[in-house]
């Protein structure tokens, strides 16, 4: 049995509940950490608890700021940020997208996570609340050193106003609540014919999503073109280390990488065409 | 044994009253849709306790401990079992219809045989307490090479998962279950041509979204009362009694409303440690798989691996079909001595073929062991055997369903197992098939029928 | 019952009930083992059946993903409270007459969701019913029965509306 | 984006029961004091419909109404041994079994009713919606319930019936395999149609149009159930389930329904049958065994369709994209090359 549930009133408390204690168990909506509960494995461990601290919001003003605690469902409605939506849809069954949240979904164990390539290419920040108080930092670097960690509480997720095209593609083996083989989001800005800037952000392929900084490179500056097209999509092949998972090995994964990395660019190009 | 014949052959008796024949809606259905059914999971009693098994984490080991120091300490622990508290821990299922020899342990012995093999179960008063108990049980293992390919398996120097020292099954004296119908071998050598394949299926898992489980609880009678999702009633209570070694009549088997088989609730594996434990504690205990058991522990339908050769002349007929199947029974048999004689007996497919050899291996892995799953012994036939067919229809250029109804069987034919066929109706069902799909058959094959074979069928 | 136990009250089907529930112990648990609403199946306990889909505030929910305590003071709905063998509510007459159960231990779970389902979309399309019930597994049907049952009820439900307006 | 089209057929035999240690099923019927049929088994019902059917069996043959007929599974102190359900051998079985017990049953009904209406048992017959009448004189009738309570509270008889069928034990010989496996064969064909996207290596079942002859249907929507059901299992194994993901390595098996992959909703093909019935000669009213086989024509039918697609078979299961891709590289590097 679980020793304690303790559910926090405010973000301040979690905060505070989380830095006074770095052994306890933080959770989110559940879907990870429930299972493991019934199987016992949080037995005498305190569970501090999200659910009631106040980080269910959205906000619009120019940028978006999404709580932490936003269910997928809701994220599921924001309409006019590129790539947000359908990324939220496509992950797993809609009772799960009532429980499962925004900050669970980012410290989630591949091949779960969808939502980090699509937020990667929209230039995310995230809020965490540490010992040392607040701090922001890129989403593409916080994945890299870890979102949050003992003794954190990640509070929030901010997305600027996002100029250019996104495309969002999602391969798995079965078209509706399936684990990813891949995830591709990228976002071209262009000025006239000429890519101003470019993100490429891959997930699920790996043990962690990530920016591909070769193949922006590659098409920034381009027109788009198929060489150009053809060196990010040799970059992002080089940059992922594909693992094998029980519906998908390593090899498929790179192949689907490719092809879908290859449409996901087709597609933003020509969507920022118009 | 039975009525006497017209008052039940082929119909009831008299006049019919259209109850046969007609849909009917199923009895249980407004149980199912308003949540009122109850399963063997709905059934709880006062002070039940929750046994879950301590399962070995490496295919192949010597056991060389097992120490229950720390689940002991467990809040809620009531007790734990080993091989040493199963009066007969040796068993088969399939002993009750003289299969031999015993060779599945209840709880491991000295050795385990694959991944998930149960070493020791814990009884606790809540089911997370016992899920911890279980993982808190402490073993020493040193693991052996494991072999998981079948055929390797019978290589002269792979490791040995039997403790008898062969990692086939043995059938009246022969390593595999053979028909022989014909002479197979001496036809392929006359045939204008030999056409072969490997066919290969996958382990695969029942799924029912009702996890395996039951409910032993000791009566005041000295009786205990097992609710079960078994598939079959008295098969799961005789081998229970014969595992714990208690008079049959002791034991009260209820169940009957089952949530999904497809052939995976018939291998008696939670019954018996369950009722055990009821009986050593004088409590209710609850025994279930969890999803993750019943994916990677339950019994999968065998990674069957078939090689057939078929003599073929150029006219389009198949003179010899030469089958050898190499059947993955895993760690222990299960029911895989049964499934591999129903198999051999469809080996080659519902055609007349005159010469017919099969070879059927039931072959011992480290594997989970694999066992009866919807059409098992058959399934795989069919699966290799109608890739064997448009195989052989894309060599000789030969249309599919031309080859294939002039093969299919015939009442008055001979099947390799020697049984004379009475009610063969394959030509008419290719036929109905190719109607239903927009197919236009020749005259000729559409003039067929399961009567045609002049001079050798049995009038229709 | 542990002492760090706590009471947890919530509305289930229409009425009040309270709960001593075990710290973080899930609302699939509450359901069926303390209050008897066995309608409520735990077909993997993962989250990746749909058999234990209940309704909290009208939102289909995995109960065994919901620590109970989520749902205080919230109102639940579990099979028992959309219909009974008495007044079947359509989605239950339609899979009932239409063979969209066989086992039957995936239907309280399918109809959960169909009803949230139909309750915002009253004529979904097959493609949509399919997308609703992604999360929800049947090994029996094949499927089609059941898609062709919600769409089934969803005519019932709305003759129904048509005869009372 | 190449998508390629195929079509591949399958045909197959699946046996009704089995032959190892003979292949037993019983059945008990009594009748209530109010002439209520109570059928006792031990036999289960996994959702396929067992006791829907039997109540229809023995309905038919006791010649009473199909609501007054109850049947009673799996108790072992109550029901009378069944070997259990699988094999597709239940409704062969257990309706055997009812039949024999319903006629035990009826011939005790039409004795008590024969001495109610002074008539000659031979000359009676029920006329299934209640009642016993004297062939020919339709005014000359009793109620069920009455000749049940006349044969409890009057007569001091039971309206019972035993049944009883087994197919007896079958010893294979060794040398040649002679044996006797089974007691009839039902029989499908399946027509199936394939994408197969190039690119991906995903497969996309379009239909699977089948034949069954199940020699007769008892009930003929639960036939249909299983029918639906076990296309959808067969195009499941055939393309996506698997616990062993690398056979015969055994790393990576799926422990969650996420990663035990079997097709959803945007999945399913259009799937169409054709029941046919050709009555067996030893099943109940005809009837052969048609659970099992309905998923086993779908699995070659989609591999042959393939097949079609690519000019390439895949023999391995499942019928991955990856095998997919792999078949096609191989084509293309190695000619008509046998992939596995």
């Amino acid at each position: 049995m679980v020793q304690e549930y303790v559910l926090a009133a405010t973000p301040e408390e979690a905060a505070e509940l989380i830095a006074g204690d770095p052994e306890a168990v933080v959770m989110g909506g559940g879907t990870t950490l429930m299972p493991k509960a019934t199987l016992g494995e949080l037995n005498g461990r305190r569970v501090i608890g999200l659910a009631r601290a106040g980080l269910d919001y959205v906000e619009r003003n120019g940028a978006t700021r999404i709580g932490a605690m936003t269910p997928l469902r809701a994220l599921g409605e924001i309409g006019d940020v590129p790539g947000l939506a359908e990324a939220a849809r496509s992950i797993g069954s809609w009772p799960l997208r009532v429980s499962a949240t925004v900050g669970g979904n980012l410290l989630a164990p591949p091949p779960y996570g969808d939502l980090a390539p699509v937020l990667l290419a929209l230039d995310a920040e995230i809020r965490v609340a540490g010992s040392g108080g607040e701090r922001t930092a890129p989403l593409a670097e916080a994945i890299e050193a870890g979102p949050a960690g003992p003794g954190e509480l990640l509070l929030e997720v901010g997305i600027p106003a996002a100029a250019g095209s996104v495309s969002y593609r999602r391969c798995a083996r079965r078209e509706l609540n399936a684990p990813p083989i891949v995830t591709v989001a990228v976002r071209v800005w262009a000025d006239g014919d000429e890519i101003v800037e470019a993100r490429v952000a891959i997930g699920a392929v790996g043990p962690r999503p990530l920016r591909v900084g070769g193949a922006e490179a590659a098409l920034s500056g381009s027109t788009g073109d198929a060489g150009a097209i053809d060196a990010a999509v040799a970059a992002g092949a080089a940059a992922v280390e594909a693992v094998d998972d029980a519906v998908a090995s390593a090899w498929y994964r790179r192949r689907m990488t490719e092809l879908h990395l290859r449409r996901a660019i087709e597609a933003a190009v020509a969507a920022e065409r118009g | 044994m039975s009525a006497e014949p017209g008052r039940r052959a082929g119909g009831g008796n008299g006049k019919p009253f259209d109850v046969v024949g007609r849909t009917h809606e199923r009895r249980e259905a407004r149980g199912h849709v308003t949540g009122s059914t109850v399963y063997i999971d709905d059934v709880s009693y006062p002070r039940m306790c929750h046994m879950k098994a301590v399962r070995s984490p490496v295919p192949h080991a010597r056991v060389n401990g097992i120490d229950f120091s720390e689940a002991e300490k467990v809040p809620g622990y009531v007790t734990g079992l080993t091989a040493d508290d199963v009066p007969k821990n040796v068993y088969t299922i399939l002993c009750l219809i003289g299969v031999e020899p015993d060779e599945e342990n209840v709880l491991a012995e000295e050795r385990v045989r694959y991944v998930g093999e149960p070493i020791a179960v814990v009884v606790c008063e809540t089911e997370e307490a016992a899920f911890e108990a279980a993982a808190k049980v402490k073993l020493d293992l040193e693991e052996l090479p494991a072999v998981f390919d079948v055929e390797e398996a019978l290589e002269s120097d792979a490791p040995i998962v039997t403790h008898w020292g062969t990692n086939y099954f043995v059938y009246e004296g022969h390593h595999c279950r053979r028909v022989r119908y014909g002479d197979a071998p001496a036809a392929r050598e006359q045939a204008d041509r030999v056409i072969s394949g490997r066919y290969q299926l996958s382990p695969i898992e029942h799924a029912p979204v009702e996890p395996t489980g039951c409910i032993a609880k000791p009566e005041a009678d000295g009786r205990v009362t097992v609710h079960t999702n078994t598939q079959a009633i008295f098969f799961s209570l005789d081998n229970t009694a014969i595992i714990l070694q208690c008079p049959p009549h002791k034991l009260r088997f209820v169940g009957g409303t089952v949530g999904g088989g497809f052939g995976g609730k018939v291998d008696v594996i939670v019954e018996p440690l369950a009722t055990l434990a009821a009986m050593k504690t004088g409590r209710p205990i609850k025994y279930v798989y969890t999803r993750e058991e019943e994916m990677q522990v339950s019994s999968t339908r065998s990674a069957s691996r078939l090689y057939v050769t078929d003599g073929v002349n150029d006219d389009g007929t198949i003179v010899s079909r030469e089958v050898t199947t190499y059947h993955d029974a895993g760690a222990y048999s299960r029911h895989s001595p049964y499934g591999c004689t129903k198999h051999a007996a469809n080996a080659a497919g519902p055609y007349t073929i005159p010469n017919v050899s099969v070879d059927v291996h039931c072959v011992y892995t480290n594997r989970t062991p694999s066992s009866a799953m919807r059409g098992f012994g058959v399934t795989e036939a069919s699966f290799a055997l109608e890739m064997q067919m448009d195989r052989v229809a894309r060599e000789l250029g030969v249309d599919p369903w031309e080859l294939r109804l002039r093969h299919a069987y015939r009442n008055g034919d001979d099947r390799p197992y020697r049984k004379t066929t009475e009610d063969a109706t394959l030509v008419e069902t290719i036929q109905a098939a190719a109607e239903l799909a927009g197919v236009e058959l020749s005259a000729e094959l559409r003039a067929m029928s399961s009567d045609d074979r002049a001079g050798k069928g049995v009038a229709g | 019952m542990a002492a760090n136990a706590r009471a947890i009250s919530f509305e289930l089907n229409g009425e009040s009930v309270a709960a001593l529930a075990k710290p973080l112990e899930t609302l699939q648990s509450v359901l069926r083992e303390q209050l008897g609403m066995t309608g409520t199946k735990a077909g993997c306990r993962q989250g990746g059946c749909g058999s234990c889909t209940v309704h909290v505030d009208g939102e289909p929910t995995l109960s065994c993903l919901v620590p109970v305590e989520h749902v205080a003071d919230r109102e639940v709905t579990t099979i028992e409270g959309l219909g009974s063998a008495e007044e079947p509510s359509p989605l239950q007459a339609a899979f009932h007459e239409g063979f969209a159960t066989q086992c039957g231990f995936c239907s309280p779970g399918m109809i959960a969701v169909a009803s949230a389902l139909l309750e915002r979309n009253p004529d979904p399309t097959p493609e949509e019913i399919g997308e609703a019930l992604a999360g929800n597994v049947c090994r029996c049907t094949g499927i089609a029965p059941i898609i062709a049952a919600v769409e089934d009820a969803a005519a019932r439900m709305r003759e129904g509306e048509e005869v009372r307006t | 984006m190449t998508v390629l089209r195929g079509r591949g057929i399958a045909a197959v035999n699946y046996p009704t029961g089995m032959n190892l240690g003979g292949d037993p099923s019983q059945a008990l019927i009594h009748s209530t004091p109010t002439g209520a049929f109570m059928i006792v088994l031990s036999s289960t019902d996994l959702g396929q419909g067992l006791r829907t059917v039997m109540a229809q069996i023995g309905a038919e043959t006791l010649g009473v109404p199909m609501e007054t007929v109850h049947v009673d599974t799996a108790d072992s102190d109550t029901g009378p041994h069944c070997m259990g359900t699988f094999a597709s051998r239940a409704t062969h079985r257990v309706g055997n079994a009812i039949i024999e017990a319903a006629n035990e049953a009826r011939d005790a009904l039409l004795d008590v009713a024969a001495d109610e209406l002074e008539a000659a048992p031979e000359d009676l017959e029920p006329d299934g919606e209640g009642s016993i009448r004297v062939v020919g004189s339709p005014d000359r009738s009793i109620s069920v319930t009455d000749v049940a309570l006349a044969a409890h509270f009057k007569h001091g008889r039971t309206i019972s019936g035993r049944g009883m069928y087994m197919k007896p034990k079958s010893d294979v010989v060794p040398e040649t395999g002679e044996m006797d496996p089974d007691s009839t064969e039902a029989h499908a064909c399946t027509v199936a149609e394939v994408e197969v996207d190039t690119e991906t290596g995903r497969v996309r079942v379009l239909s699977l149009r089948s034949a069954y002859e199940v020699g007769r249907a008892i009930n003929p929507a639960l036939v249909q159930g299983q029918i639906t059901g076990g296309a959808w299992m067969g195009m499941s194994h055939a393309l996506y389930e698997t616990t062993a993901p690398y056979y015969p390595a055994i790393d990576h098996g799926p422990t969650d329904f996420n990663h035990y992959l079997m097709p959803g909703a945007p999945e399913l093909p259009e799937i169409s049958a054709e029941i046919l019935e050709i009555p067996s000669v030893n099943g109940p009213f005809g009837m052969k065994g048609v659970g099992e086989m309905t998923a086993n024509s779908p699995i070659p039918a989609i591999a042959n369709a393939i097949t079609d697609a690519i000019g390439v078979q895949i023999t391995e299961l499942p019928i991955t994209p990856e095998k997919v891709l792999r078949a096609l590289a191989e084509r293309d590097g190695a000619g008509d090359a046998h992939v596995s």
